[in-house]
């Protein structure tokens, strides 16, 4: 593989760009693999980079039904943050935001991991109690989070109104580590990475079947033909009910829409990432000067990758209360996305009854900011069978009703 | 330069001159000038500067497609950015500033962008800035940050206001153009309600312009009879200024009416956004022109061919004194005829295509125009403005044949419809070989909430181009729209109407056809992000294939205007670099807005005080009047605490809690939840819905109850009180009203819909006082009526009767451990009864306190609360709540849940008091350190600090935590590490820390 | 944004009036219960791309459950019927067969 | 009684259509089987007007009926009258199952009059506010903005709207940004 840099850069110039050569490459399916993953998504392609980088596993094939990177990789707000509260997700979102530092460097890709801080917005007493409790608990995870008073996040982000008259702004769980990366450019680095090592990325190639000898996965059947495998990873945010419903068994999650959009460019104005959860509403500026906002999710099983409007409407208002500059802007652009919610909230790597394979799932709208160490931790669970990462995400615990609950703001005081 | 015509002008009302500033200087225009109309006319063809390499833009389109002459409108509450100039009307003092510069448009420093351009093809930022590490957060990203965006960031907080506006509707006509007009007659034919809407403030569309005749009338004419009989028509609303922004599921439509954009200030909401519901929706929104890719093409002075004529026709202005027209269609001959009967210089026109022969090509010869075929234009020369053309074969490779002077370029690729609309929610599109462009496939269309289409497209939107076509596709897709409405569609005829006829367009991507990749890199698709052919190759080449992968590594088609000039023709270049066919390479997906929509329009009504709704309890006011600090609970306010002068809010808090403990407290406890249970079975229903039995309590008596959810988790509590053999009236936690009479109705609906009970929410009819404190009693005797002595009214029991003279329910229940009665009355007399207890509680020492000392108090007894004992992981089990779970019942909901071998194990974390060796107050939030590390490094820990306060009472810090088996290690001294690396040890004790025995509250 | 008409009132309402309640015809496991199928009672779902029945509250309007059957893929909504019952009624399952040609319970 | 007080002690806008909250008004919410005669003739009895047809409300000066859902109604009596009829309603349908229990101070009602009233409703509520769609005497429930409340129109230019008293302040404030002047649309009339 040829490495990018500016020195690169200039000798193409002198050619017209005439000689840079493709990014990955585009083979035909082989008979088998070693290893087969479904979904070229972040986390997918993730998976297959550090099963080849950690494990030397790099007879493996991973299968897109449409283009990389086109799934919930593309059409997320690109938010970084480990600043969660369970130890099972602070670690795994902790290890995936330390990749994220050097991933440009790892992939020579640049990713634009842009470490410009996320702060929560505290705006009732039960905020201040809840962030003050991350901050502590987040501190014994080795999370670098503090919290901050109103002026502090005044001096942070001075487009807030912190006096609004509803929701005053009480202050914030900040972490200055945490940020943004240009979505796309993850998949496409990983997946240059991917190809360079010899993994094959095979697009356009949907798996009808999952073929299984006794209770031992055996191969897929595909658009492009049948294929073997000794081990299976399911890594399809949005379609993972179906794979599994393949594969024979069936999932504790739903399909539902979740929307965003992002405002006409304008000049920097805002260096931080904002989420104010108490009006439902976060906010952040790409390096096009667009306003990136998330917008909420539907309440209704929808595979249509478009949700109600409604949802664009509360999360505006919200954050013109909060930020009241961007009433005179103007949306540019709304899309939706279909995110598996599972039954905690929390996501699925696992083992699943069907030996062989694993799933990877159930991210919710949380996926984009964990695909490094999604992909570390699945890895590791497809090559070793285990993972200490992994290791509290199984499918198992709904049984034992051991859950992973985030959304700990359960009922409000007397 | 581009100047006014001393005549003509459609839309100008030549009497009205209106005065604006552009850049800081006075111009004129007229009333019906759009910003950029009358920029033209006083010769301001350069208007901005592009995305990334920051080169001189220049007017090129006329209407919403216009990708460069956005400006930042208006002054402090009323400044707006990136408002499109071809879209304004300007008004007398409008003020605009163009963007994206720095120091001025004429000279621009991020214009070194452009000098270092082939340094900087599509993606070259993934390439770099890869070292060092720290480098991209604090070198490179905010230098890319600050020379791309557009606009200024408004600052003030917005002056204007917005509103909604629900509208019902048989059919939606989206595009006032004759195709609109004509589709609307033929809907509303028969009675069927019909909107008509036109994002612009003139109807009619092209056909004025394009010439040719309806029913044998001049199309201005027609109009204007279809108009007024629209506007007669009673089941007909029309409006202009309403934009059709976006299609969504189920006839759903957004209609963006700009009210007051060119009136600001007078007494108007600025934007109206119209959601409209519509059983059929025809997108009737015309066809949008393609520029050519030339080498140049981006320079000021070139122009799409037909906004040209826009530009002559209705606003009398002239782009140029000599404009070269290059094509590869007819249409564009209509520009040449339009300047040249201006009066103005058309030099030549080329051709692209082999030979023209069609009915406008001859009408242009026979004005003398000079007809090129065959040809192309190599390169366009000039920097800021157009200074000539060099013409070349369009078969060759660019070797110039002869150069052309002329200050201005008309270009049309041909024309694509708008099928934006159509596929926002999920519409097809299908590729049409002879127009050589995408359009509506009316098999595949969106389908609503029937199953039904419930979206047509008419005239160019479906792609017919001739005026004839266009009225006949009209036409029929008015009366289909009605027939599916089951209305007996109009008998009339589609207008007849008669064109020149227009010989077959060629298809052209590039220009010249052999162009090398020098002239490559000059020839641009998106004008606002600066993508070039050469991008879109690159990306081909390093196997971006998809469409979207172009889109994204490129950013064709990702500005303001969304590639609506771009799209097609980037795509086109694309399935070339592939060698793949159009169709095959297919598009991107096109998403909402059409164009983009101010946020306040958005959140209408929705700012400032009426943002969200504020719940208010009867007596809401007292406490305003009397210095409450407000807490948030849910959409409730309750009093934080009474802040007297001179007190800081601890003081406050402490004495409130000190008062009530000493003489007498009143809290408003009227947002605790009241739900009225009644029937034979409320008692079995009940005791499915608590954790306890509560079918044995007794008329008379009442009891503190749990919920938990069918995972086992505890969701709200509360007492209960039984009113009668089959009534029972249920308090839950403020907030948790709502939810739990949902609860409550949902297994009454849905699972045992069998049983004999009704519920009803009555938590707003009741206003409730907490009347608390050792003279507690005193003031309700001293109100005097009904008997409340010990023996009348046992603690955990009611009663009714008149106290006061106010008709009252007293509840006998404490969350203090103070001798404490709950009052409830009648919601219009809480406030009387509030203040009667105020004025009389006076001798009796009374205060009134806030939710800070009801925790506090509640907290010195370890009463639990929903929220922070409990957080969505806890069960009643944790909470040493065994005594509430019934043993005798087999079944409640969460019992199965409860018995899941992670909530049978024996090691949890449990309720207990925390006591700091020190008496200081535990950090809230704090977690117990446990020795070592977990197996991902994380430091082991055994609890968490759940509630924790200073309290008065006993003079020292008390907490409430859940400990790992922490009931049995009573005595114990754990340590909770604060943030800065020190550490409170504190001591496990019982959770119950005042008055153990009960006895202040029993008595 | 879905429209919805609630068969106990009759009104036909848009999403915001009303609340979406997920996988409809749930069978309660209770005290009892295997393991395995109260995990499947509280939180395996059908999640089909297609056909769904789900249910519904008109929250903002007479308060009541109902059921809907629905398509998850194009949203259209075959319809909506009582939620005091234990399967969809005939004439919603003829519904659906006539939009849904060859398609049978579960989807398989 | 003489000190009771409604939420905003008939506040008043007057926009292009006046907004005036009504004062007190007595309701009781009647539970029960709605096909059964006692239920009928109690609601009918103290609502002194017919019962009411599914999506409803039959209303004459200070009494009416509204159709609330297939299993309740809501009786609107003088607020005085409250006590009394709740001991009616409790006699006659004494030993069959129904719930009778009064939300009077539950609420608080408004009156809109003026020929704008149906496009300010229009603004709050997803609800076809056209005469032929919703003419006089049709019930609505539904949402304004961002509470529920519920609606009927008279055959006077006037709307009475129902919500709950904590959110009277809320509701008053929209209604009346929805009836400034200069917000007319020009339709239904």
């Amino acid at each position: 593989m040829r490495r990018y840099s500016a020195f690169a850069i200039a000798r193409e110039a002198a050619r017209h760009h005439q000689g840079w050569e493709r990014a990955w490459r585009s083979p035909e399916p082989k008979k088998k693999y070693d290893i087969i993953i479904v979904g070229a998504g972040g986390h997918g392609l993730a998976t297959a980079y550090y099963l080849g980088k950690n494990h030397g596993l790099t007879n493996i094939a991973v299968l897109e039904k449409g283009w990389l990177g086109g799934g919930n990789t593309g059409r997320n707000t690109t938010i970084i943050r480990s600043n969660y509260l369970q130890d099972p997700s602070a670690a795994i979102y902790e290890k995936a935001r330390s990749l994220y530092e050097t991933l440009s460097q790892d992939l020579n890709y640049n990713i634009m991991f842009s470490p410009r801080g996320v702060m929560m917005l505290a705006q009732t007493q039960h905020e201040i109690r809840g962030y003050q409790r991350t901050a502590y608990a987040n501190a014994l995870q080795g999370v670098a989070t503090e919290f901050i008073g109103p002026q502090r996040v005044k001096e942070l982000c001075p487009i807030i109104e912190i006096g609004g008259p509803r929701y005053p702004v009480l202050g914030a769980l900040w972490q200055p580590r945490g940020g943004t990366a240009r979505h796309d450019a993850v998949a496409w680095g990983y997946a240059r990475a991917c190809s360079d090592m010899g993994i094959d990325i095979i697009q356009q190639c949907e798996v009808t079947a999952i073929r299984s000898q006794g209770d031992k996965v055996q191969g897929v059947t595909t658009t492009k033909g049948s294929i073997d495998c000794d081990k299976l990873g399911i890594v399809v945010a949005g379609n993972s009910g179906v794979l599994a419903d393949m594969a024979g068994f069936r999932l504790p999650l739903e399909s539902v829409a979740r929307q965003a959009l992002v405002s006409e460019p304008i000049k920097p104005c805002m260096d931080v990432v904002v989420m104010a959860n108490t009006v439902h509403g976060y906010m952040s500026q790409s390096d096009k000067g667009e306003m990136v906002i998330g917008g909420g999710t539907d309440g209704h099983n929808n595979y249509t990758q478009r949700g109600s409007f409604h949802h664009i409407e509360e999360t505006v208002r919200a954050l013109i209360e909060t930020f009241p500059m961007i009433s005179r802007l103007k949306m540019l652009r709304q899309w939706g996305g279909i995110v598996d919610v599972t039954g905690d909230r929390s996501p699925i790597l696992s083992k699943t009854p069907l030996e062989g394979c694993f799933i990877n799932g159930g991210w919710g709208t949380g996926g984009f900011k964990a695909i490094p160490g999604s992909g570390w931790a699945m890895a590791e669970l497809m090559a070793k069978g285990a993972s200490p990462l992994a290791a509290a995400f199984g499918l198992e615990r709904f049984r034992e009703g051991r859950f992973i609950d985030e959304s700990v703001a359960a009922g409000v005081a007397h | 330069m581009s100047t006014r015509l001393a005549t003509g002008g459609r839309f100008l009302d030549r009497n009205q001159p209106r005065v604006f500033t552009f850049n800081g200087t006075d111009l004129s225009g007229f009333a019906g000038d759009t910003l950029a109309s009358a920029l033209l006319a006083n010769g301001r063809s350069m208007v901005g500067r592009s995305f990334k390499y920051h080169r001189p833009r220049g007017i090129v389109a006329s209407g919403a497609e216009e990708p460069n002459a956005l400006v930042n409108l208006g002054q402090g509450a009323a400044f707006e950015p990136n408002q499109r100039a071809t879209t304004t009307e300007i008004f007398a003092g409008l003020k605009a500033e163009s963007q994206n510069h720095w120091p001025s448009l004429e000279f621009d420093i991020g214009a070194l962008n452009n000098l270092v351009s082939r340094f900087l093809p599509a993606g070259f930022y993934y390439k770099t800035f890869i070292h060092p590490r720290a480098a991209w957060k604090h070198v490179f990203e905010p230098i890319i940050r600050h020379s791309a965006g557009l606009g200024r960031a408004p600052k003030e907080r917005d002056a204007d206001r917005y509103e909604h506006f629900y509208h019902f509707t048989d059919v939606l006509v989206i595009g006032g153009g004759v195709a609109g007009l004509q589709a609307a007659r033929a809907a509303a034919a028969d009675g069927g309600r019909v909107l008509l809407i036109e994002q612009s403030a003139q109807w009619g569309g092209r056909a004025p312009v394009d010439g040719g005749q309806i029913d044998g009338k001049d199309p201005e004419v027609w109009i204007n009879d279809a108009l007024e009989e629209l506007e007669k028509a009673p089941n007909v609303t029309i409006r202009r200024r309403t934009m059709g922004s976006g299609v969504y599921d189920h006839g759903y439509v957004l209609g963006y009416e700009r009210i007051a954009d060119h009136t600001p200030g007078d007494t108007r909401p600025r934007h109206r956004l119209w959601r409209i519901r519509a059983a059929r929706v025809i997108t009737a929104t015309g066809a949008i022109e393609r520029p050519l890719s030339f080498a140049g093409n981006d320079i000021p002075g070139v122009m799409l061919a037909s906004a040209m004529r826009d530009y002559v026709v209705n606003y009398a202005v002239s782009p140029g004194d000599r404009t070269v027209v290059v094509t590869n269609n007819d249409d564009a001959y209509r520009t040449a005829i339009a300047l040249k009967n201006a009066g103005l210089d058309v030099p030549v026109i080329l051709d692209a295509r082999p030979q023209a022969e069609g009915d406008l090509p001859r009408a242009a010869r026979d004005l003398g125009i000079r007809i090129e075929t065959g040809r192309a234009i190599a390169r366009v020369k000039g920097r800021k403005s157009v200074t000539g053309v060099a013409i070349c074969a369009q078969a060759g490779e660019g070797a110039v044949l002869e150069e052309i002077a002329c200050d201005a370029v008309a270009m049309s690729g041909g024309w694509s419809p708008v099928v934006h609309l159509w596929s926002h929610c999920g519409g097809k599109l299908i590729w049409d070989e002879a127009g050589a462009f995408f359009r509506p496939d009316p098999d595949r269309a969106p389908i609503s909430h029937d199953g039904q289409p419930f979206v047509a497209t008419a005239g160019a939107a479906s792609g017919q181009m001739t005026l004839a076509e266009t009225l006949k596709d009209a036409d029929s897709a008015g009366k289909v729209a009605s027939r599916a409405l089951g209305l007996a569609a109009g008998r009339k005829g589609a207008p007849k109407a008669s064109q020149p006829q227009e010989g077959p367009i060629t298809p052209v991507w590039m220009m010249p056809q052999g162009a090398g990749p020098a002239l490559r890199q000059k020839m641009w698709l998106d004008y606002q992000n600066d993508v070039k052919v050469s991008d879109v190759q690159l990306a081909a080449r390093e196997g971006y294939e998809s469409v979207e992968h172009t889109k994204r590594y490129t950013t064709l088609g990702m500005a303001t205007d969304q590639g609506k000039l771009s799209n097609i023709n980037g795509l086109a270049v694309l399935s070339g670099a592939l060698q793949n066919d159009i169709p095959a390479v297919g598009t991107t997906t096109f998403r909402p807005p059409y164009t983009p929509i101010s946020m306040g329009a958005i959140a209408g009504e929705a700012r400032g005080d009426i943002f969200q709704p504020i719940r208010r309890t009867p007596i809401h006011d007292w406490h305003d009047d009397n210095g409450a600090e407000w807490e948030p609970v849910g959409q409730w306010r309750r009093p934080y605490t009474y802040r007297r002068a001179g007190e800081s809010t601890h003081d406050a808090v402490m004495r409130e809690v000190k008062n009530t403990r000493q003489h007498l407290g009143l809290l408003d406890a009227s947002t605790l939840g009241k739900i009225i249970v009644k029937g034979p079975d409320a008692g079995r229903f009940l005791d499915m819905i608590y954790t306890n039995m509560m079918s044995t309590l007794k008329p008379g008596r009442c009891r503190y109850g749990l919920m938990c959810s069918e995972n086992g988790f505890l969701i709200d509590d509360g007492v209960v009180a039984r009113i009668d053999d089959d009534t029972f009236l249920c308090h839950t936690t403020t907030g948790g009203a709502e939810r739990i009479h949902g609860h409550m109705e949902e297994w009454l609906q849905t699972e045992w819909w069998d049983w004999k009970v009704y519920t009803a929410n009555i938590t707003e009819q009741l206003a409730q006082i907490a009347v608390v404190g050792p003279n507690a009693r005193k003031i309700l005797e001293a109100l005097g009526g009904m008997d409340v002595s010990a023996d009348a009214l046992p603690f955990m029991a009611w009663a009714d009767g008149q106290i006061g003279g106010f008709d009252a329910r007293i509840y006998r229940i404490s969350f203090s451990g103070e001798l404490s009665y709950e009052v409830a009355v009648p919601a219009s007399q809480g406030r009387a009864l509030w203040d009667r207890l105020i004025e009389t509680g006076q001798e009796f020492g009374v205060m009134p306190y806030g939710t800070e000392a009801l925790h506090i108090m509640r907290a010195e007894k370890g009463f639990i609360m929903i929220g922070d004992e409990t957080d969505g992981t806890v069960i009643p089990q944790d909470l040493g709540l065994n005594w509430a779970i019934s043993k005798k019942k087999d079944d409640y909901l969460g019992k199965r849940a409860q018995a899941r071998s992670h909530m049978t194990d024996p090691d949890r974390w449990k309720l207990v008091g925390l006591e700091t060796t020190d008496g200081s107050v535990l950090p809230d939030g704090a977690y117990a350190r446990g020795s070592g590390t977990n197996e991902n490094g994380q430091k082991t820990v055994i609890g968490r600090v759940t509630s924790t306060y200073y309290s008065p009472t006993l003079d020292k810090g008390i907490a409430m935590g859940l400990v790992l088996n922490g009931p049995d290690r009573m005595g114990e001294v754990i340590n909770f590490p604060a943030l800065d690396g020190s550490a409170t040890p504190a001591r496990i004790v019982s959770p119950v820390f005042y008055d153990p025995e009960g006895e202040k509250q029993n008595v | 944004m879905l429209i919805l008409t609630c068969p106990c009132c009759g009104v036909t309402g848009e999403e915001t009036e009303f609340h979406a309640g997920g996988q409809a015809h749930l069978q309660r496991s209770g005290p009892g219960a295997s393991d395995e199928a109260f995990e499947a009672y509280l939180f395996a779902r059908e999640n089909p791309r297609g056909v769904h029945f789900e249910r519904w509250r008109h929250a903002n309007g007479c308060g009541k459950w109902f059921h809907a059957a629905r398509c998850t893929l194009t949203l259209e909504v075959f319809g909506t019927y009582s939620a005091q019952t234990t399967q969809p009624p005939q004439e919603v399952l003829d519904a659906i067969a006539k939009r849904r040609p060859g398609w049978t319970e579960g989807g398989k | 009684m003489s000190d009771a007080t409604s939420a905003l002690n008939g506040a008043a806008y007057h926009g292009y259509v006046e907004v005036q909250e009504a004062g007190l008004r007595g309701m009781i919410t009647l539970r029960g089987d709605l096909a059964s005669v006692d239920i009928k003739n109690v609601a009918t009895g103290l609502g002194g007007v017919d019962f009411p047809a599914q999506g409803h409300c039959n209303w004459v000066e200070d009494r009416g009926i509204a159709w609330m859902s297939p299993d309740e109604v809501l009786v609107m009596v003088p607020h005085s009258e409250v006590p009394a009829a709740l001991e009616t309603a409790r006699n006659v349908l004494s030993g069959q199952h129904h719930l009778a229990v009064d939300v009077s101070d539950a609420r608080a009602v408004f009156v809109l009059r003026g020929a704008g009233l149906r496009e300010v409703l229009a603004k709050l509520a997803p609800v076809d506010m056209s005469p032929e769609a919703f003419p006089a005497g049709h019930f609505r429930r539904t949402r304004l903005a961002q509470v529920p409340a519920a609606f009927w129109l008279g055959e006077d230019d006037s709307a009475q709207v129902i919500c709950f008293r904590s959110v009277a302040q809320y509701v008053f404030d929209i209604l009346s940004h929805a009836a400034r002047p200069g917000g007319e649309v020009g339709l239904y009339r």
